[in-house]
């Protein structure tokens, strides 16, 4: 058994399935992301033993967590784990300092020593001023930050964390992304929640999608942008997804229509078409695209120095488009109404579904 | 029940000590059956809470009390020296026993036994009339028991030897009998004996002087008195009744 | 829940189940029941256990009305004196149940401190009435209710309340549709606990409201009769007791429970 | 906190406090205090509070041991019949006093059920020893504690024990350190009231235990007596008791509360 | 009085002291946003009536909700108020439904009709299908739609929302910032508490910054944008902010140092550079720019195609540079150590403080 995590877990509740592999080498951050209700939160509390499997198995380091088949299970407590809820979870009756020294009480650390370690943790975190608080008068973001450093103060070699940065102003959350890395130091593996994509994309060594229970992605969180396989992680990455199947030198899409792009192969496929790659305009575009189609802007976000505009298509999923806020202007998108889309045929990346 | 004049029931209530509680709930529906448009409401309760009760203006109004009938003197007295009743009459009387479980394991043989160290003895306490009787009987019998558990009634000491906790006890001859074989008695000496009296009167300003005396003048009537000896107690007298 | 968390649960729950489970288990093993019928259907015993049921209801829906409010009180009002307050509250626990009557009697009765008013104003004579039956039993199950209620409310989350109001629920409103759902399970135990308290009440009710058969004679009294004459009758007519509580206690509890958190 | 509030909450608290408050007022006006000297220093009254103390004490702290575990089991593993056992368990409090001490001696008496086994096997005699006492007490406080406690367990956020079970506490951790610190509000409002029936207890125990002056006779034992002799003196007695109580509920509160709570 | 919202609210809660002055046109999107711990929170507490006002006045659509100088105080159920909480509070003893119908049910309206409604809410926030669940077993980003529908289904006439999407998926979260206005339509209020700066961009027509419980900045989003008053605003849109002393073609630093910046005026003046005008050298740049400093590269981010580098400089704030990834690459900037940075004087903005 190598170093590292090697899990597989199915386990229910309510209605959830949830049965996904994950892998992670010593000192590797897993990002797990997902729709609302993919089983996200369920995955983690089953890794850290608060939900039996009903199969698979757990090791972590050598060491066998948790296996059905044999129905060994290592209760909570005896796994080298710590858990950032999602909903935090400090306790109530203690204070923020109390709550950080809690899990090195448990392991035996002295009052003293607990408490000067304690008080480290929450100075890193940028809370080292509200130590002597109660969690109920606790700001959502402070609170958010004692309940990472109480999951970092006992130094798990998995820390499972549950959208640790939800509340978390922006200037921590930046903190946070530069520091967590040395922060998680060593060869602990960390498997990371997150709806933040760039979190996700910064952080994460490998990328897990879920959805409904079951993993629809895993690779590297730069092959997973470059090849969404569904229309979720398309927007998380903020691309177009297009399925369909392959005819050579294009695509006949699943919601009909035709998709112009060369080397397009044969059989099932995912084409993905960047924002960028979009054209918008007002009247039938000349020249010669061969990606032309008619639909309706529909909404327009400014992104800074950038503009999405969505287009829907008839019978279609939509398209999104970027353009320079002048363009909005230029072409009063604000304003809704018929557009003409342009997808270069080139910028078109099509791969094997 | 039945008609009274105003064409209600006329009611009777009577303060009646507890251990007087089978005798006079038989006396009470004889009563009634003798004496239609009369209903009679017992009150059971010790002694001192009646007294008490009596004392704290249960004297009238919502329920009035008619007549009172007490387990010892002393209480009665009480009543009387507060101008609460009219002068009392004693309706019964009882011999104290000692009460042994079946079998007597102890083997208690008179109240001599009773200072035997090792028995377990249970008495009644000297605040409640029973306690007083038997604490005269020791005292005439010149006998100290070690340690014994005093009770808050004599009800208490018979069901503790019933229960087998305790060797020996003394209680009523009435308790005895009430206890229908689960008791025995052992003979008290008549030198040793104490008779308990038990006085009854009405109450001054009562609202019903001539049901309430008429109730009064049952219990004591051969009737009344048949009942009572039913119940194991002696005559006011000090002679059986004759039937 | 392992098997061996389970074996470890019952071996340490099983001194208490115990303690109160071998007396009941002795007398049931004890009673006479070849006697139980005839016992039954004494005249008295019917009507005892008629009177103890509605009294015990009666005074345990009481001690919700009377107990509720100073629960709140005692929970979210904070003044000088709360714990001492909260020490009185259990007093009438403490006192002996007799003197709580005694108490009951120099209070309400008929001569009493606020008695006397009732009685010459109003005309409202409580000793021997059934009413003071009702009023006894409250007095000594209210701080079951207030105590257990308070703990409850205690334990509760504020914000949820400040929530409901910011959605436009009134005080009342608040407290109907979520504080009392909140507080049910410690509102439950703490009327069940009072009402049992009630519905075993004896000393209290024999000294402030008397022991007249089919008025206020309630079937903890005629137990306490019973055992002048017959203690085994005594045992049968506890039993009755005991029956009658798990039977309403069990049925009950399903149905209130629910209807509050509905 | 506007005044409006307080005044209406005061109004509807104020019914549950006068019912509880005017009695004790009354016992208190009524009371021969010049008398109290005399009565507090006969010769039993200092053994009887004594022993009253400590037995209570003793009963109360034995309700909490065995009481604990039972409401955990009650509020925490899910089984058939689990409102029975609850409604069981309330039983003690419907139970007579009287009917209680004597299940308790046909349970545990020298001819008991188990107590013939403890009286042969252990020379154990239950019966006339302080140790029955404490037994009486805590076999009617009981049900207070657990009722109590497993209400308060089932309003708290199991997640909480989740939490403190991934930060490495072991079962017996986080109960004392989590569950045992949320729940202090229920528990020592169940202790305080089991202390106080334990107090003022005395059907079960003089039936059980009996009534030695010195060994096993307990202040509310020598109130019933004066009662039968003098009902002024027991009036003393009684306000001797809630004195001490109120002193102990005031004064320990605190301390406990806090003491569970650090 | 007009309609819309006025507000100064002075309250305390602990050590904060929050003083702050809001004001919002009917219709109006205002967005608060700050580090943790600012007092956003406890702003919209405080205007929902939760708290007292210790000085101020509150008027929402010509009605004074509050006044501490008169001592007028509507309590918040008779303010037209609702307010989505930052912990959500949904109630643990209703099931999705009948939290989101709390609210009609309150104003009178039947059960059959608040229950049609409320479902037509979970609906429309995508959590139809949980309506019977307790929240206990509902998954975070469920909780929050929930709490989202509960408080949109009074149609409250301000709309107080601390954080609304935090535990939403990107899609969600997209489908959400589309769709907000629409949802929240009407001329009411609406008061958004959010750590995303792209939320605030885009869904706010005013962005009011708290720092400390005061009010440190205020004004349209592209105006904060531009001209950060605060090292935290900078940081929340992404640029560098120096303070310092005008001297007309520069700025004297007040950290110590020079910023070359023709026009940059005299007195107390702000100066902004985007990460995009400054550039990292692993040589002493060549040619003319006349801002060059030497620092220490501390952190790489990569954001899709572009990537940010933080170059700690000798006690001064660090400065953030925009490269591309190939640059990374180039300059080894993943490894840390010396480089030197240069800022084009002519991409610096500068504005009196
Ligand atoms: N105890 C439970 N009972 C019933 N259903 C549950 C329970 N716990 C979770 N679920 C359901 O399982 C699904 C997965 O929940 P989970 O919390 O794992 O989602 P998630 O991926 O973390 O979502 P989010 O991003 O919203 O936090 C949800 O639909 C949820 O409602
Ligand atoms: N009841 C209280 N007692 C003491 N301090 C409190 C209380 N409530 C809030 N505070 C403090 O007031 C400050 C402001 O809290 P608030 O919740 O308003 O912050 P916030 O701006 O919402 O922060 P976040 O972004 O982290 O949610 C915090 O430092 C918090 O600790
Ligand atoms: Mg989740
Ligand atoms: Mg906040």
């Amino acid at each position: 058994m190598t170093a590292g995590l090697s899990a597989v877990v199915a386990a229910e509740v309510g209605e959830l399935r949830l049965d996904v592999a994950l892998d992670a080498l010593p000192g590797e951050v897993v990002a797990v992301v997902g729709p609302n209700g993919a089983g996200k939160s369920t995955l983690l509390r089953a890794l850290a033993g608060l939900i039996p499997l009903t199969a698979g198995r757990v090791v972590m380091g050598g060491t066998v967590l948790e296996d059905a088949a044999t129905g060994h299970r290592l209760p909570p407590e005896q796994r080298p784990v710590a858990l950032v809820f999602q909903d935090r979870l400090l306790f109530p009756h203690l204070s923020a300092l109390d709550n950080v020294a809690f899990g090195l009480r448990c392991q035996g650390v002295r009052r003293a020593e607990a408490g000067r370690r304690a008080q480290a943790w929450l100075d890193r975190l940028g809370v080292g001023h509200r130590a002597a608080s109660r969690p109920a008068t606790l700001s959502g973001g402070e609170a958010q930050r004692v309940a990472l450093a109480r999951a970092l103060a006992v130094e798990p070699a998995l820390l499972l964390l549950d959208e640790p940065l939800a509340a978390l102003d922006v200037e921590a959350r930046a903190a946070l992304r530069r520091e967590l890395r040395p922060l998680m130091a060593g060869a602990g593996v960390r498997v990371l929640v997150t709806h933040d994509p760039l979190q996700a994309m910064i952080l994460a060594d490998r990328l897990v999608v879920l959805e409904h229970g079951r993993v629809v992605q895993h690779g590297k969180p730069r092959e997973v942008a470059e090849r969404p396989r569904s229309p979720w992680v398309a927007e998380l990455v903020g691309v177009n997804l297009l399925r369909g199947h392959g005819r050579d030198d294009g695509v006949e899409l699943a919601d009909g229509g035709w998709l112009a792009a060369p080397g397009a192969g044969r059989g099932p496929v995912l084409a993905v078409v960047h924002p960028r790659a979009v054209a918008v305009h007002r009247r039938p575009p000349e020249g010669s695209p061969r990606n032309v189609w008619l639909g309706r802007s529909e909404a327009v976000e400014l992104l800074g120095d950038r503009a999405r505009v969505r287009v829907a298509l008839d019978g279609r999923p939509p398209l999104v488009a970027e353009v320079t806020p002048a363009a909005v202007a230029d072409l009063a998108l604000h304003e809704g109404g018929q557009v003409w889309v342009t997808v270069k045929a080139t910028e078109v990346r099509v791969f094997p579904a | 029940g039945g008609e009274g004049h105003d064409g209600r029931a006329t009611r009777l209530t009577v303060f009646a000590a507890a251990s007087l509680t089978e005798a006079f709930e038989v006396l009470a529906s004889d009563f009634e059956a003798a004496h239609p448009g009369i209903d009679v409401d017992l009150h059971l309760a010790g002694t001192p809470t009646l007294v008490f009760q009596l004392q704290q203006g249960a004297t009238a109004g919502s329920l009035p009390a008619d007549v009172v009938a007490t387990a010892d003197d002393a209480s009665m007295q009480e009543l009387v020296e507060a101008g609460m009743v009219a002068p009392p009459v004693v309706f019964a009387r009882n011999r104290l026993a000692i009460a042994v479980p079946p079998g007597n394991p102890g083997g208690v043989g008179g109240v001599g036994d009773l200072g035997r160290p090792g028995l377990r003895v249970a008495l009644a306490d000297p605040a409640v009339p029973a306690g007083r009787y038997t604490a005269e009987v020791l005292a005439r019998a010149g006998v100290e028991v070690p340690r014994p558990s005093r009770e808050p009634s004599v009800k208490a000491v018979a069901t503790r030897i019933e229960l087998g906790e305790a060797d020996a006890g003394v209680v009523y001859a009435t308790d005895v009998r009430a206890a229908r074989g689960r008791l025995d008695a052992v003979h008290i000496l008549a030198d040793d004996d104490v008779v308990a009296r038990y006085p009854m009167a009405t109450m001054v300003g009562t609202e019903r002087p001539e049901a309430a005396e008429a109730f009064v003048a049952f219990v004591r009537s051969a009737p009344g008195q048949e009942v009572l000896a039913g119940a194991g107690f002696l005559p006011p007298a000090g002679e059986p009744v004759a039937g | 829940m392992t098997p061996r968390r389970g074996a470890l649960a019952l071996a340490l729950a099983l001194p208490g189940a115990a303690l109160v489970g071998l007396p009941l288990v002795a007398l049931v093993w004890k009673a006479p029941w070849s006697r139980a019928i005839e016992l039954l259907a004494a005249p008295g015993a019917l009507a005892a256990l008629r009177l103890s049921l509605v009294s015990s209801m009666v005074a345990a829906a009481l001690t919700v009305v009377l107990g509720l409010p100073l629960a709140w009180v005692q929970a979210r009002v904070a003044y000088r004196g709360r714990g001492l307050v909260r020490a009185l509250i259990t007093l009438p626990v403490v006192l002996p149940p007799v003197s709580g009557g005694v108490a009951l009697l120099v209070a309400f009765g008929r001569r009493g401190l606020v008695g006397q008013w009732l009685d010459r104003g109003l005309g409202l004579g409580l000793p021997f009435t059934p009413a003071g039956v009702v009023l006894a039993q409250t007095f000594v199950a209210l701080p079951f209710l207030v105590l257990t209620t308070e703990a409850g409310l205690r334990a509760l989350d504020t914000r949820l309340e400040d929530a409901a109001r910011t959605l436009g629920a009134s005080r009342a409103e608040v407290f109907r549709r979520v504080t009392l759902p909140l507080l049910a399970p410690s509102l439950a135990a703490g009327a069940a606990l009072s009402w049992a308290r009630a519905l075993g009440e004896f000393g209290a009710t024999i000294t402030f409201a008397g022991n007249v058969a089919g008025r206020t004679q309630t079937l903890p009294l005629a137990v306490f009769l019973a055992l002048q004459g017959d203690p085994e009758s005594a045992v049968v007519l506890s039993l009755v007791l005991v029956g009658v509580s798990v039977a309403v206690l069990v049925g009950l509890r399903r149905h209130w429970v629910l209807g509050l958190v509905r």
